[in-house]
C-alpha cells in the first residue's frame, strides 16, 4: 500500500465535514481547483456552441440572442469563475505555503471563508444563467446593460460576490509572504512563482475593490436610476469605461503574472538550470503590478476619450510591455547549456513560450494608436487575448497542473498520453486563434453573429480548430481521471525540483513538515547540487 | 493545545509566537482597509468628475444639505472615534472595564449619528431632493442636480452601512470584553475593530466637507 | 514569547489633546466654508481635511508607532485613488480639445435620448418632471 | 502615395488616404514582431535540441547572468516600442483633426441601423453613406439608444457612437467604390446586422445623388417602391418577408392577420396598424417580440410609408 497517501492530508482526518470544515491550504486548494476546473469546462462547452454557431453564416445552431448570452456567459465564466481563481486560489493556494516553508497562510478561516464565497458567487452566477442569462457581454458595459432585459443584476452580484473571494486570497498571500516565510529564506532566495503571486495579490487587493464599487453603481442604475453611468439621466458611459477598466485592465495581470511564475519555476527544473536573470524577473512582476494600474484607457481608444488621455496611455502601454519582453528573453537564456527533458510540464512551458510571445507582440500593433483605431473591437483582439490569456495563462496553469500533480494527489499520469494531449492542444489552438488575427485585420468586427461571406472560410477554420482543442482538453480528462486510480506513486521528488515543496512527501502530511525547515540554498542552485530524481 | 505560555489558546498552530500572529493580523487589516479606502476611491472620483463637469450645480445642490447637522455630525463622529481609540488603552493598560465602557460610548455615539443621518434622509425624502430618476425638487438650478444627490445617497449610505457593520462587531467585541476575553496580553480583535472604526471615520472626514462645505 | 515588545501606550492626554485639534479644525473648516473664497475653498477644505485625516491615522490608529509598512499601505491606498482620479480626469477635463464641438451633453438636463440636434421641442418637458 | 487596392494577407485593399500610412506602420510592427518571434522560437527550439538531456546529469555551468545582455534587451526593445508610440500617436492625431473644407454628414446611429442626414443639403439616407471621392467628410455621429462603433474597415477608420453627446471621425476615399460599414461596439440582437455601405462616388455622381436621392421618384409604382424601402430603411435587419421569426414578426402573410398584443389585446394588423407600428412603434408590440424598435418618423417620406404598407399587404400568401 502507499503509506504516503495513507499519511497525508488528502486521508487526514477523515469524513465529509472534515473536507467542509477544513482550514488546511491544501484541502482549500483542491476543493478550488475541482470548482474551476469544472467552471473550465462549462465556459469551453459555450465556446465550443459558440464557435460551432460561427462555422457558416446566418443561423447554424441558434437564435442572435442565444448567440449573444454565450457568448457572454463564456466570458463571465472564464474570466471571473476559472482564470482569476485558477493559479493564485487553486494552484497558489495549495503549493505557496509550501514553497515558503509555512505550516499554512496566515490566515485559514478566511482562506476558507474566500473558498465559500467563491462558491456563494458562483451559485448566482448560475442562478442568472437558468433565470434568462445575460447579454450584455462580459464587460457590461452601460447603458446597454441598464438597458437590457435579461438578468444582470444576478449576474453582477454574482461577480460583486467573487471579487471578495479575490480581495480575501490576496489579503492572505501578502500577509503570508512578508511574515511566514521559513528562516533563512530572504525575500531573494524566495522560489519566482512566490514573486509572481505576490505581485498578483498587490494587484487583487488593489484593483478589485474598484471592481465592486463599479458594479454596485450598476446595480443602483437598475434599480433606482441614479444616472451616474446613463446619458439619458445627463451621466456618462464613458466614464462606466473608466471605472471598469481600472479594475479590469490589471485583472489581465491577475491573470498572466502568475503564470509567468509558474514558467520561471518549470523552465529552471525541466532544463536543470539556475534561472536566468533572477532579479530581473522578480522586478518585472512588481514594475507589471504597478504599472498596469496606469494603462487602463487604451481599451478606450475608440471610445470618444479625449486625445491627451489616448497619448499618455499608450505610452505607458509600451512601457508595460518591456518587462514583459524581459522575462521572456530570461527564460530563452535559461535554455542555454542547460539538460533539457521533454516532460509534459516541460511540453506546456514551451507552449507557454510560443504563444506568449506571439500574444505579447500582437499586444504592441493594439497598443499603437492609429493601428488600434482599425484593429480595436475586432477579431484581432479577440486573438491576442486567447493568445495571452490561454496561449499564456492556461498554457502555464496547465504546466504547473502536470508538475504539481503527483504532488498534489500523489499520483503520476501517463506520459505519452499527457504528450499527444499536450500536442493536441497546441496545435487546435493555433489553428482555433491564428486565423482570427487574419480575420480581424482583415475587418471582421466581434460579437457577431452574422457575418459576410467573404470571412466564411476563416471561421469555418478557426471552428474547426477549436474542435481539435476540445479532443485535447478530452485526452486530457482521461489519463488525469486515469492517473487518479491506477497512476504510479511518485516518491518525494520526481522531476528533480531544489524547492521546499520536494522535500515533503507526495501528497504532504497535513501539517506539511515535521519541523520547520532552514534554508541554506537558493531556489534554483543547480550549480552547487546535484539532484536525484525518484 | 495546552494553555502554556508558549502555547496560549489565542496562538494558532502555524505561527512562531503570539508577536507573529499580531504582526500579521494588523498587517491583514491594514490590508483590507486599503481595499476600503479603493472603494470608497471609486465614488470621490465620480464626485471629482461630475462636480468638474458641472460645478454650479454642484454649488447650487450642496447649499441644499444641512450645514449644521453635518457639522454635528462630524464632532460625534470624532468623539467615537476618541472613545474607541481611549478603549484600546483601556485594555493596553488591563483595564477591561473602563474598555467596555468606552467600548459601550462608541456605540451609543455611532447610534446618535444614524438617528441623526436619518432625519436628514428623511428630510430630503420630504422635499424630493432623492437620487437619479427620483428626482423631483425644483429649488436647484444647474445641469442634471440629480447627480449630485445620487453620488450623496451612495456616498453616505455606503458610509452609514459601514457605521451600522461596524457597530455589530464592536457590540459584540463588547460582550467578549464583558466576559473577560482581553487582556493586555491578547486584545488584537478589538485593536481590529478600532483601526476599521478609524477609517470609516477618516472617510467622513472627507466626505463631509466635499458634499456640505464646497458642493 | 520571550521578547515580547513593548506596546507603545499614549497616555490620555495625547488622545484628548489630538480629539481637540480635530474638533478645532473642524470649526475653522465650516468657518471658512461661510466666507466665499472662490476656488480657493476647495483647496483650504481638502488641506484640512487632509490634515485632520494625518492626525487620525497617525495618533488614533498608531501609524506613528507601528510597523512602518502599515503607514505605507495607507499611503499607497491614497495614491493610488489620487492617481485614478486624475488619469480619468485626462480624460474628462478634455474631451474633444481638438475638434469644434465641444463634448458636451446634447441635452444638458437630459432625461431622454433625443434623435437629431434640433428637435428638442417633444422632449422638453420629460425634464421637468 | 499609391494605395494598394488589392489588399495584403493581412489588411484589405486601402481605400482612404490615410490608410497607407496605418498600413505602414502595421507592416513595421509586423516585420519588427516576425523579427523577434523568429529570435525567441528558433532560439528556444535550437536550444531545446541542441542542450537535450545527455545520461550523466551535471552540474550546470553556464552563467545566470550577464548584465550586458541585459541591458541590451531591455533598450533594444525600448527604442522599437517607443519609434513605434510616435508613429501611432502621429498618424492617431491626423485621424482626429478634421481638415477645414470637410463636407459634413450628421450620423444618428440606432437598434440597428445607421441614418445619415446631410444638413447642408437637406437629404438623408438610410445605411448607404455616399461621399464624393478625394474629398474629406466629417462625421458628427450621435446615438439614441445604447454606444455604437461605426468602423469602415477599408478606410481604417473607427469611432464610437455615443448616446447624447456628439464624436467626430473624419476620412477621404482615395478611390470609387462601395465599402462595408459596420457597428463594431456590441449594441444588442440586431449588433451583426447593422452593417450599412459607404458608397465613394466621383463628384459628378455625387452631385446627381444628392438631387435624386430618395428611393425614387412619382413614377414608381407603390410596391416596387415599398421593395426598395424595404432594404434601403433597413427594414429587412429585423423583419424578414420568408415567414422567419427575426427580432420582429416576419412580414410575410401579416398583413390581414389577426395578431395577438403584448398587453393581451388582439389587433387586425390593418394599413392604419402599420402606419402606427411604422410611426410609433412601441404603442402596439406583438406578444413574444420585445419593443426595441425605434420611430421612424422623419426618415420616411410621405410616399414612402403608402408604399411599404402596399409592400407588406403583396406580402400575403
Amino acid at each position: 500500500m502507499n503509506a504516503a497517501l495513507e499519511q497525508s492530508y488528502l486521508k487526514n482526518p477523515k469524513g465529509l465535514t472534515s473536507w467542509l470544515f477544513t482550514r488546511d491550504h491544501k484541502r482549500i486548494g483542491l476543493m478550488y481547483l475541482y470548482a474551476i476546473m469544472f467552471f473550465f469546462f462549462l465556459g469551453g462547452v459555450f465556446a465550443l456552441l459558440i464557435r460551432l454557431e460561427l462555422l457558416s453564416p446566418g443561423k447554424t445552431i441558434m437564435s442572435a440572442d442565444q448567440y449573444n448570452q454565450a457568448f457572454t456567459l463564456h466570458g463571465a465564466i472564464m474570466i471571473f469563475l476559472f482564470i482569476i481563481p485558477a493559479i493564485p486560489a487553486a494552484l497558489g493556494n495549495f503549493i505557496l505555503p509550501l514553497l515558503i516553508g509555512a505550516r499554512d497562510v496566515a490566515f485559514p478561516k478566511l482562506n476558507l471563508a474566500s473558498f465559500y464565497i467563491y462558491v456563494a458567487g458562483a451559485l448566482f452566477a448560475i442562478y442568472s444563467i437558468i433565470t434568462g442569462a445575460v447579454d450584455t457581454g462580459w464587460t457590461f458595459y452601460t447603458p446597454y446593460s441598464t438597458e437590457s432585459t435579461t438578468s444582470v443584476i444576478s449576474m453582477t452580484f454574482a461577480v460583486f460576490i467573487l471579487g471578495f473571494s479575490s480581495i480575501f486570497t490576496g489579503l492572505n498571500f501578502i500577509v503570508t509572504i512578508h511574515k511566514l516565510r521559513a528562516p533563512g529564506l530572504t525575500w531573494f532566495k524566495q522560489p519566482l512563482f512566490v514573486w509572481g503571486l505576490y505581485a498578483t495579490a498587490i494587484i487583487q487587493v488593489l484593483a478589485t475593490p474598484v471592481l465592486s464599487i463599479t458594479l454596485v453603481l450598476l446595480i443602483l442604475e437598475r434599480v433606482f436610476g441614479i444616472g451616474i453611468f446613463d446619458p439619458a439621466m445627463g451621466g456618462d458611459p464613458v466614464l462606466y469605461q473608466h471605472f471598469f477598466w481600472f479594475y479590469s485592465h490589471p485583472a489581465v495581470y491577475i491573470m498572466i503574472l502568475p503564470g509567468m511564475g509558474i514558467i520561471s519555476e518549470t523552465i529552471t527544473v525541466f532544463s536543470r538550470k539556475k534561472i536566468f536573470g533572477y532579479n530581473a524577473i522578480a522586478f518585472s512582476s512588481l514594475a507589471i503590478a504597478f504599472v498596469s494600474f496606469l494603462v487602463w484607457g487604451h481599451h478606450m481608444f475608440t471610445s470618444g476619450q479625449s486625445e491627451i488621455a489616448a497619448m499618455i496611455f499608450s505610452f505607458l502601454t509600451f512601457l508595460v510591455g518591456i518587462p514583459s519582453g524581459i522575462k521572456t528573453f530570461n527564460w530563452l537564456a535559461t535554455l542555454y547549456k542547460g539538460q533539457i527533458s521533454f516532460e509534459a510540464p516541460m511540453i506546456y512551458t514551451l507552449s507557454f513560450l510560443f504563444l506568449f510571445t506571439i500574444g505579447g507582440l500582437t499586444g504592441i500593433f493594439l497598443g499603437a494608436l492609429a493601428l488600434n483605431v482599425h484593429l480595436h473591437d475586432t477579431y484581432f483582439v479577440v486573438a491576442h487575448f486567447h493568445y495571452v490569456m490561454m496561449g499564456g495563462t492556461v498554457m502555464a496553469f496547465l504546466a504547473g497542473l502536470h508538475y504539481w500533480w503527483p504532488k498534489i494527489f500523489g499520483r503520476l499520469y501517463n506520459e505519452t498520453a499527457a504528450k499527444i494531449g499536450a500536442i493536441l492542444v497546441f496545435v487546435g489552438f493555433n489553428m482555433t486563434f491564428f486565423s482570427q488575427f487574419i480575420l480581424g485585420s482583415q475587418g471582421m468586427p466581434r460579437r457577431y453573429y452574422n457575418y459576410l461571406d467573404q470571412f466564411q472560410p476563416l471561421h469555418a477554420f478557426s471552428s474547426f480548430g477549436s474542435f481539435v482543442l476540445g479532443i485535447g482538453f478530452f485526452v486530457m480528462l482521461v489519463y488525469l481521471v486515469h492517473s487518479l486510480f491506477k497512476g504510479k506513486t511518485p516518491g518525494y521528488n520526481p522531476w528533480g525540483g531544489l524547492t521546499l515543496e520536494w522535500t515533503v512527501p507526495s501528497p504532504p502530511p497535513p501539517h506539511n513538515f515535521d519541523k520547520i525547515p532552514e534554508i541554506t540554498h537558493g531556489p534554483y542552485d543547480y550549480d552547487k547540487i546535484l539532484v536525484k530524481r525518484n | 493545545m495546552a494553555n502554556t505560555p508558549s502555547h496560549p489558546f489565542y496562538l494558532q498552530h502555524h505561527f512562531s509566537d503570539a508577536q507573529q500572529q499580531k504582526d500579521s493580523a494588523k498587517f491583514g487589516m491594514w490590508i483590507f482597509l486599503l481595499t476600503e479606502i479603493l472603494l470608497f476611491g471609486g465614488l470621490f472620483c465620480a464626485y471629482a468628475v461630475f462636480r468638474a463637469w458641472n460645478h454650479e450645480m454642484f454649488y447650487n445642490a450642496h447649499l441644499a444639505l444641512d450645514r449644521v447637522l453635518g457639522t454635528i455630525n462630524t464632532f460625534i463622529l470624532i468623539t467615537s472615534s476618541l472613545t474607541m481609540a481611549l478603549a484600546i488603552r483601556g485594555l493596553q493598560v488591563n483595564k477591561a472595564r473602563q474598555a467596555a465602557l468606552y467600548l459601550g460610548a462608541t456605540l451609543v455615539f455611532a447610534a446618535i449619528f444614524l438617528v441623526i443621518k436619518y432625519f436628514e434622509y428623511e428630510h430630503k425624502i420630504h422635499l424630493g431632493q432623492l437620487p437619479g430618476k427620483y428626482y423631483t425638487y425644483t429649488g436647484v438650478a444647474g445641469t442634471n442636480p440629480h447627480i449630485f444627490f445620487s453620488i450623496y445617497f451612495v456616498m453616505t449610505g455606503l458610509h452609514g452601512l459601514h457605521i451600522v457593520g461596524g457597530m455589530i462587531v464592536i457590540a459584540m467585541m463588547l460582550v467578549n470584553t464583558l466576559r473577560g476575553k482581553y487582556s493586555n496580553e491578547y486584545y488584537t480583535p478589538v485593536e481590529l475593530i478600532g483601526l476599521y472604526w478609524h477609517l470609516v471615520d477618516l472617510i467622513w472626514i472627507y466626505l463631509f466637507p466635499f458634499l456640505y462645505l464646497i458642493g | 514569547m520571550s521578547e515580547q515588545h513593548k506596546e507603545h501606550i499614549l497616555p490620555i492626554k495625547a488622545y484628548l489633546g489630538v480629539a481637540g485639534a480635530l474638533f478645532i479644525l473642524t470649526m475653522v473648516t465650516v468657518a471658512v466654508s461661510y466666507i466665499n473664497l472662490g476656488g480657493w475653498n476647495a483647496v483650504v477644505a481638502v488641506s484640512i481635511a487632509s490634515f485632520k485625516v494625518s492626525l487620525v491615522a497617525l495618533f488614533f490608529m498608531h501609524l506613528k508607532y507601528d510597523n512602518k509598512i502599515n503607514l505605507f499601505i495607507f499611503l499607497i491606498g491614497i495614491s493610488f485613488v489620487t492617481l485614478f482620479i486624475i488619469f480619468t480626469m485626462f480624460d474628462t477635463l478634455r474631451r474633444a480639445d481638438i475638434y469644434e464641438i465641444k463634448a458636451k451633453p446634447i441635452k444638458e438636463k437630459a432625461h431622454i435620448y433625443e434623435r437629431a440636434p434640433d428637435d428638442s421641442t417633444q422632449q422638453s418637458d420629460a425634464a421637468q418632471h | 502615395m499609391t494605395p494598394d487596392t488589392t489588399g495584403t494577407l493581412f489588411l484589405p485593399p486601402q481605400s482612404s488616404t490615410l490608410a497607407g500610412e496605418v498600413d505602414a506602420l502595421f507592416n513595421f510592427v509586423l516585420y519588427v514582431s516576425i523579427v523577434f518571434f523568429l529570435i525567441i522560437v528558433l532560439g528556444s527550439a535550437y536550444f531545446a535540441l541542441r542542450y537535450r538531456k545527455r545520461r550523466t546529469e551535471q552540474l550546470d555551468t553556464a552563467p545566470s547572468h550577464s548584465a550586458a545582455l541585459e541591458l541590451a534587451w531591455t533598450i533594444i526593445p525600448v527604442i522599437l516600442v517607443f519609434t513605434t508610440f510616435f508613429w501611432g500617436f502621429k498618424v492617431y492625431l491626423k485621424m482626429h483633426i478634421v481638415p477645414k473644407d470637410a463636407i459634413e454628414v450628421k450620423v444618428t446611429a440606432q437598434k440597428w441601423f445607421w441614418s445619415f442626414d446631410y444638413t447642408k443639403e437637406n437629404v438623408n439616407s438610410v445605411n448607404e453613406l455616399v461621399v464624393p471621392v478625394n474629398k474629406p467628410v466629417q462625421l458628427t455621429m450621435s446615438s439614441t439608444d445604447v454606444i455604437h462603433s461605426f468602423y469602415v474597415p477599408g478606410f481604417r477608420i473607427k469611432m464610437d457612437v455615443l448616446p447624447n453627446r456628439y464624436t467626430v471621425t473624419w476620412f477621404e476615399a482615395s478611390n470609387p467604390g462601395s465599402y462595408d460599414l459596420f457597428c463594431s461596439e456590441y449594441c444588442g440582437s440586431g449588433h451583426s446586422e447593422m452593417i450599412g455601405k459607404v458608397r465613394a462616388v466621383s463628384d459628378r455622381d455625387y452631385k446627381e445623388w444628392l438631387d435624386s436621392v430618395g428611393l425614387g421618384g412619382e413614377e414608381i409604382p407603390l410596391i416596387e417602391l415599398g421593395a426598395k424601402a424595404y432594404s434601403a430603411k433597413a427594414c429587412n435587419t429585423c423583419h424578414s418577408i420568408d415567414g422567419r421569426p427575426g427580432i420582429g414578426p416576419s412580414f410575410k402573410g401579416h398583413f390581414g392577420s389577426q395578431q395577438k398584443m403584448a398587453d393581451g389585446t388582439t389587433v387586425t394588423v390593418d394599413e392604419n396598424y402599420v402606419r402606427e407600428s411604422i410611426l410609433n412603434p412601441n404603442a402596439k408590440v406583438v406578444q413574444g417580440y420585445q419593443s426595441v424598435m425605434p420611430s421612424y418618423q422623419g426618415l420616411l417620406k410621405g410616399r414612402e410609408i403608402d408604399a411599404l404598407i402596399e409592400y407588406i399587404k403583396s406580402l400575403q400568401e
